[in-house]
């Protein structure tokens, strides 16, 4: 317990990169009772004070990219300028004692070796104190408090993370002492991945593919799974559904560790949003605060993209909306898309239009499997 | 359309739609050669009315209506365009035996379908057309169900072996028809609104100490879901009981179990649970279980309206006066509340006092 | 009836003179005569005659001439030579149009007959107008009154001076100059005739057909309809006759246009003669529902006393002909004419006018619409037919991508396809045309499509509205979100 | 300087006497005495005697009298003897303020001291009045001088009527009747001393300290503080003096009462006598931040001449006495006052009144905030100290729940507490008073607290503060939509 703690106390002062990590739940408890300790020290010292919390800044302006020239792999980290909770502040009082409030929360959850969701802490925190904590928003900024203050992960804080990822393919997954599972053998629905983040950690894997096929969206994740196109190219499938989860982004970044030479391509719509999704697997994001950018992953994106559209029939495009042109926008002025991506996206807007993963339909319900696999035996990726 | 299928019944259900498709096409064909416009007769389904006195038949799965479709009118013609486009697919779908999404579908054709739901429509126009239900269509919804238990299963070739470690959520399978081996020590099912509780129930390990099947739909339950919560009653002759949010979609979700929903009545025969008990949230619950004040929010103006007008569902009268006592007292509260509501002095209340109480005691409608 | 100038008064006398004719109902010639001598006499000779019936002295009996706007260029003076068949001399009188009372009418020695059978009458009269302007209104009357295409009588227009040998002029109009019809056809099927010709004349703008824009009558689309005022007291019954043609006139050839560009000129006729329109018949021209027809009429306006029709939808070198033609169907003959109280009055026959221009056109249209099947199809159905290459497409690709060659046979031979060789395109093109002539069929009879409600039972809104509410069926509550997310 | 009412007159006669006594610095006396005779003279004889310095005749050279205000009751004249420690005699003179011009001033013959050392003087008059309002007014004046406390002075009232033997009334003013204060004790202690008698007595609404409200001297709040202007030329220097007193007043005693109820009374001398206050001052009261102190002004009144504070937040019983008292420090004798250069002229005056009321204020306050620990915190303080429950519960129960007893341990010797039997009570109401004194002594020194607190950890060096507003966080960066997916 000692020498945790003393461990504990330099946690952040070594990294130039700010980010939160897995900690086991003995140490996240640690790292509270070394708050609660220098809490009490300074308020008892020959000049008390009120210690104030330094959290990292999750705000664009702390944001740096990282370009590395060796792995390629890119990414979005919090550098380690600090934002302040100070009781003392004026108006900055309630934020401060709610960051405490959470903390106590949080250790009694970890003692009582349970998981909370976001929302049943809203409750608990509801019910205890009202006038702090009067909507869940408040609740789940101060977890991204904490998370910015004891640097660790909201999962292991003993918030409940569901994930909507599913994984399918060429893949073996095994849990310590229990029978493997093997993902080529799951029908459409694929295999849940869980949020149980240590867990995820645990697993041993095993796998014959040659690639890895991210895919944006749950029905073409299913269709690929039930025509079995891992078997036609050995590979493994994975989709968050939408924009990534953390425990996909995890467990996407543990295979790509453990298999560093499958290469990650991901199949989006053609649409900003898309893009948005595959930046997001790629490079982590901002407002994910410290838990991002930790599983940025080296991917490569295999479609849709501006020459595959030829042969889209004309009906299945639409016009863009102003969310598009909006997310359109942001991208452009995105410090860490390379070049290649800028132009799609001003394809994009200067056809004013989109289209979806699903148009290729028009020629089958095959032939996506053989668009992907024509792509990637060309090496059609960027 | 005339015409009616004399297939035999041991032909594969794909097989005997694909000759009801290909009759559908062969009487569109005969008309126009006959030149006569195709005119085409779909059924309307309810699963209830507001008809004050119970003299209905929505329980009977009678259509209620029919609908008229001719060349003569332009909405009629987008329509049977739309469903024309929709039989396509499902007749490819058939063949190849592949599986699709309502989404799938839609995206094929966007700019011919404008909205989802005019697809949706469609299906459920076909569905009816076809006497058959929508998965027969080999049209899935991406399953959102979870399910964890003392269950093990079949689904195709995977197993879902949730009796190894009855805490952990499985996705509930796609293709509900192709389940088999069914093997349950369970001695009841908890069907739970929102996957948030099913996760509060699996931390606290409730099936270890509850021989039970969890099953979550997460918020408005899907067909899959539905369609497996009903295999499993049918299968394990067990009871079901609903435990829902104490508000008005809370109470929606449980009669879409119960009762199905107006969007497929013409199936609702398949897809209603009649046997499901309502554990709760029941309005009254905020009282017994020492509900903090401040987590009752009030109604809003639509959650009021929405309650008045589930009121008039004339199936709570006629079938479960109990629970509509309890809707108008929530009505009457003027307050709502979350499941998340009855855990705030304790983590595991759910697990340990709310559930047990409720079961044994006999605490449930 | 009332003249302000000799012009309109001379034309009064040949419609005059063509009615006689008509009415004889034997082949007849109508003669018009200009003879001047410019050396000697300024002024032109002008005889109207014709071999119709002998006429009646009530006709010029009523006839004024207004004074006051007329130059003093004409002495009055008319000279009449006339016999009936049944008269066994021929009455000579002058009438003094200037005059008024009892001594305007002079009757004169008659001349014998000599147990000839034969009828006509001769009007002749002398003035100092412009010979060239009154031959050229002469000429449009004749030549409109062609439209009528009354067969049985032949016109000749003969002008000269007399001092100059080769001065002389003559054009002779006869009816159905292209086509011989039957002597008994019915007075519509001859107006439809004339209105072909003069389609096909551009309008009178040629003499003869046109034969770049129209290498066959049938080029041009013609609907007839014929209404009938129901109300038939005294067997005076009011008869409307309306023509519609529909052509192309080629952009190419500069000879090929129409006076009134897009427009449609509605030529109107009572009474066997060219007319101006009433107000009625040009409000009931406004109430037709064109649309049902695919037409779109923007706006009617008047010039130069004519009736133009604009429309809005219609393609550049397609051009509508309109001729309605009002009349009793007893017609009275001459003496009794103004007597008979059958004839309406003219309030009412204005009314009537009205339902009866409105039925007529409809009529036609509707004529029209048979007989060219697919085209006037209402915009609704117009519409609707908008969806036939993608149904047909969808239905094609249904049997194409079964995988039952058997059904795919039987679907063949349904479509009336021999082989199996047929290709998409032929099978879609094979449907839709049977879609097509379907959604066409179901427009021919607007009102017959009203039947099929679509609804056997009454619709029930709030089921409706229910089912909307219900469509998204993954509903998640508000709340619901931020949990599920995490 | 001009009067309008013999009543005005006396108070200043009064006053001037009062300074004389307070300048000698030693022991005087000043004795007021009104004679009448009633039933032989209507007139009232005043006699204003002192044993300070003597007086010069300057003072009395710049009094006028209008008399237009006034009613016929005074014949103008005071007589006066004067005498300073060094004059032989005795001086004698009679002034008419009626007059003006040499002839006002009379010197009568002087009265021989016979070697004695004494100074003093005595200024008598004799005029119709109201004996009664002129005692009330006299009374108040020397009460409103006790609040200066001046500890060298006497005063003796006496009224009589000398036909009536037992209408003598007599009553002694002397400062500092509870305290003894040495005399070397300066001004301001005085001041502060004299608010608390004026403070106990319910602002002299008691004759003496109410014992039902203040059982101890110390149960009203002091502060006090002094501003000096800072142009300090020819050694004369504007000096204010504040003391600001809170007091609670029981309400169950129906004689425990102020004035003014709830408002403030601002008191103010200037050179040691009673005086409005200036429209600077005025202003100067609006403009403190008395926010700061936990204090909300809201108007200040006018009322009878005096300036009334109203308070927002204060608790009913509770009532703040505030007197101010500005003064030359070197303060010029009779002699010589009106011509020192150094007196700063009247608009300069003011505005250096203004900022250094502001000052005084300020300090007194700080100097209250100082004293009473705790009390008198700013609103800001205030708010923040209502999280001090909250977070001494969340800390305390993170230790109570820790299962570590190491670390319970610690956090006990920490907080200074022994056993370990201490109940979650005990460390709350620990770390709550800790928490509490840390923002009250943040809050001592507003300037101070800007101070950067220590962080929670030890951070790198080259850390970028950055000071945030809540809620402005939580920006979205175009990669970020999905912040809510976690
Ligand atoms: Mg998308
Ligand atoms: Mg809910």
């Amino acid at each position: 317990m000692e020498d945790l703690r003393t461990s504990t106390l330099k946690f952040f002062t070594d990294q130039h990169l700010c980010y939160a990590d897995i900690v086991p739940p003995a140490q996240v408890r640690a790292r509270i009772e070394v708050s609660v300790l220098s809490f009490l020290k300074i308020l008892n010292a020959s000049n008390p004070a009120i210690s104030d919390l330094p959290l990292i800044q999750r705000k664009l302006s702390n944001s740096r990219v990282n370009h590395s020239l060796l792995t390629e792999l890119s990414y979005v980290f919090l550098s380690n300028s600090v934002s302040i909770r100070s009781l003392m502040r004026p108006n900055a009082g309630k934020a401060f004692v709610r960051v405490w409030k959470v903390m106590e929360m949080c250790y009694q959850i970890l003692l009582q070796e349970k998981r909370v969701t976001q929302r049943e802490l809203f409750y608990k925190l509801l019910c205890d104190s009202p006038h702090l904590f009067p909507s869940q928003k408040d609740v789940n900024r101060t977890i991204q408090d904490l998370v910015a203050l004891l640097r660790c992960s909201r999962y292991s804080l003993g918030i409940m993370a569901s994930s909507r990822g599913l994984i399918a393919g060429r893949l073996i997954m095994q849990e310590p002492g229990k029978e493997a599972v093997d993902c080529s053998v799951c029908g459409s629905s694929g295999h849940t991945i869980s949020g149980d983040l240590s867990l995820l950690d645990k697993l041993i894997l095993n796998t014959d593919a040659r690639y890895i096929v991210v895919v944006e969206k749950h029905a073409i994740f299913q269709r690929l799974a039930e025509d079995r196109f891992f078997n036609q190219i050995p590979s493994i499938l994975i989709t968050a559904k939408g924009y990534p989860d953390m425990a996909t982004r995890f467990l996407l970044h543990r295979i790509s560790r453990a298999f560093p030479d499958l290469p990650i391509l991901a199949l989006v719509d053609w649409n900003p949003a898309g893009l948005a999704i595959l930046c997001t697997f790629k490079f982590g994001s901002v407002g994910m605060g410290l838990e991002s950018y930790r599983y940025a992953c080296n991917v490569k994106w295999l479609g849709l993209r501006g020459h595959d559209l030829p042969m889209l029939p004309d009906q299945s495009f639409v016009p863009l909306k102003t969310k598009d042109l909006q997310i359109a926008q942001s991208l452009m002025s995105s410090k860490i898309l390379q070049e290649n991506y800028k132009e799609e996206v001003t394809l994009m807007v200067q056809s004013g239009r989109r289209a979806e993963i699903e148009a290729l339909y028009f020629h089958g319900y095959d032939y996506l499997g053989k668009y992907i696999a024509k792509k990637i035996v060309q090496s059609d990726y960027i | 359309m005339e015409g009616k299928s004399m297939i035999s019944e041991s032909q594969p259900e794909s097989a005997i739609l694909l000759t009801k498709i290909k009759e559908f096409t062969r009487g569109l064909l005969v008309n126009l050669s006959n030149k006569h416009s195709p005119i085409i007769l779909i059924d309307r389904f309810r699963n209830h009315c507001t008809l004050p006195d119970s003299i209905c038949f929505c329980s009977s799965n009678l259509p209620c209506d029919k609908e008229v479709l001719t060349l003569c009118k332009e909405t009629h013609v987008h329509r049977l365009d739309v469903m024309l486009r929709v039989l396509l697919i499902v007749q490819k779908l058939l063949q190849e035996n592949k599986h699709s999404s309502k989404r799938d579908i839609y995206y094929m054709h966007p700019s011919v379908f404008l909205d989802q739901s005019v697809v949706d429509h469609a299906i459920n126009d076909i569905c009816v057309l076809m006497q058959c239900s929508r998965h027969n269509l080999n049209v899935v919804s991406a399953g959102n169900g979870l399910v964890m238990g003392w269950i093990r299963f079949v689904e195709g070739k995977k197993i879902f072996d949730c009796i190894s470690s009855p805490n952990t959520a499985h996705p509930i399978p796609v293709y509900v028809e192709e389940i088999k081996d069914i093997v349950s020590v369970a001695q009841y099912i908890l069907v739970v609104e929102k996957e948030s509780v099913f996760h509060r129930l699996a931390n606290d390990q409730f099936c270890n100490s509850n021989h039970c099947i969890v099953i979550s739909g997460r918020g408005y339950p899907d067909i899959p879901t539905r369609r497996f919560l009903r295999l499993l009653v049918e299968n394990l002759h067990i009871p079901a009981y609903c435990l829902v949010d104490c508000d008005p979609y809370g109470f929606d979700i449980l009669t879409t179990y119960k009762f199905g929903s107006m969007q497929m009545a013409y199936d609702t025969k398949h897809l209603r649970v009649p046997e499901i008990y309502w554990l709760g949230a029941f309005p009254s619950d905020s009282e017994k279980y020492f509900v903090p004040k401040q987590c009752l929010l009030p109604l809003t103006a639509e959650d009021k309206r929405k309650i008045e007008a589930m009121l008039l569902r004339c199936y709570l009268q006629r079938e479960v006066p109990q629970w509509r006592l309890e809707l108008k007292m929530m009505l009457e509260k003027g307050v709502k509340f979350e499941i998340e509501a009855l855990s705030v002095h304790a983590l595991s209340f759910l697990t340990e006092s709310y559930i047990p109480s409720k079961l044994h005691g006999q605490v449930n409608i | 009836m009332e003249f302000s100038s000799v012009q309109k008064l001379c034309l009064h006398l040949i419609s005059s003179a063509y009615q006689r004719c008509r009415l004889s109902e034997q082949i007849c010639r109508l003669s018009v005569g200009l003879t001047c001598s410019s050396s000697s006499d300024p002024s032109l000779k002008i005889s109207i005659s014709d071999t119709g019936l002998g006429s009646s002295l009530v006709e010029f009996q009523e006839m004024r001439f207004s004074f006051a706007n007329v130059a003093d260029n004409w002495d009055g003076m008319l000279s009449i030579k006339t016999t009936s068949i049944s008269d066994s001399e021929i009455h000579n009188y002058q009438i003094n149009l200037k005059e008024s009372g009892s001594s305007r009418i002079t009757k004169l020695p008659s001349d014998a007959k000599n147990g000839a059978k034969f009828s006509g009458s001769e009007v002749c009269l002398s003035t100092i107008v412009n010979p060239d302007l009154l031959l050229a209104e002469i000429h449009n009357l004749l030549e409109k009154m062609l439209i009528l295409n009354i067969p049985n009588v032949a016109i000749q227009l003969v002008a000269e001076d007399s001092d100059v040998p080769e001065s002389r002029y003559e054009e002779v109009f006869l009816a159905n100059t292209c086509e011989q019809l039957p002597i008994s056809t019915s007075s519509l099927e001859h107006l439809k005739s004339g209105l072909e010709d003069y389609v096909l004349k551009h309008g009178n703008n040629l003499s003869d057909h046109c034969t770049s824009c129209f290498t066959r009558r049938e080029e041009v689309k013609v609907g007839s309809g014929v209404a009938c005022s129901s109300e038939n007291r005294l067997h005076t019954e009011l008869v409307m006759e309306a023509v519609l043609a529909i052509s192309n006139i080629s952009t190419q050839n500069t000879t090929c246009f129409r006076e009134y560009g897009d427009k449609t000129e509605v030529l109107y006729f009572k009474d066997f003669s060219p007319s101006t329109m009433s107000p009625s018949s040009m409000k009931a021209l406004k109430s037709i529902d064109w649309k049902r027809y695919g037409l779109h009429l923007g706006r009617i306006v008047e010039q130069d006393g004519i009736a133009l029709l604009e429309w809005e939808n219609l393609p550049t070198d397609t051009h509508i002909d309109i001729v309605l033609h009002s009349y009793l169907k007893q017609y009275p003959t001459s003496e009794t004419a103004k007597h008979i109280t059958g004839i309406p009055a003219p309030r009412k026959r204005s009314q009537i006018d009205r339902s009866l221009v409105k039925r007529a056109i409809k009529f036609s249209l509707d004529d029209l619409k048979a007989k060219h099947f697919g085209d006037f199809l209402s915009s609704r159905a117009l519409q609707i037919r908008n969806y036939a290459p993608d149904l047909a497409q969808t239905i094609a690709g249904l049997i194409f991508s079964s995988s039952d060659l058997n059904f795919q046979r039987e679907c063949f031979s349904l479509l009336g396809l021999q082989s199996q060789d047929v290709g998409t395109e032929i099978m879609e093109n094979s449907i839709m045309e049977k879609i097509v002539s379907v959604i066409e069929m179901n427009d021919k009879d607007p009102d017959k499509s009203k039947e099929i409600a679509p609804f056997l039972f009454e619709e029930d809104d709030h089921i409706q509205e229910e089912l909307e509410v219900e469509f998204q069926e993954n509903y998640l509550s508000p709340l619901d979100l931020d949990i599920n997310m995490f």
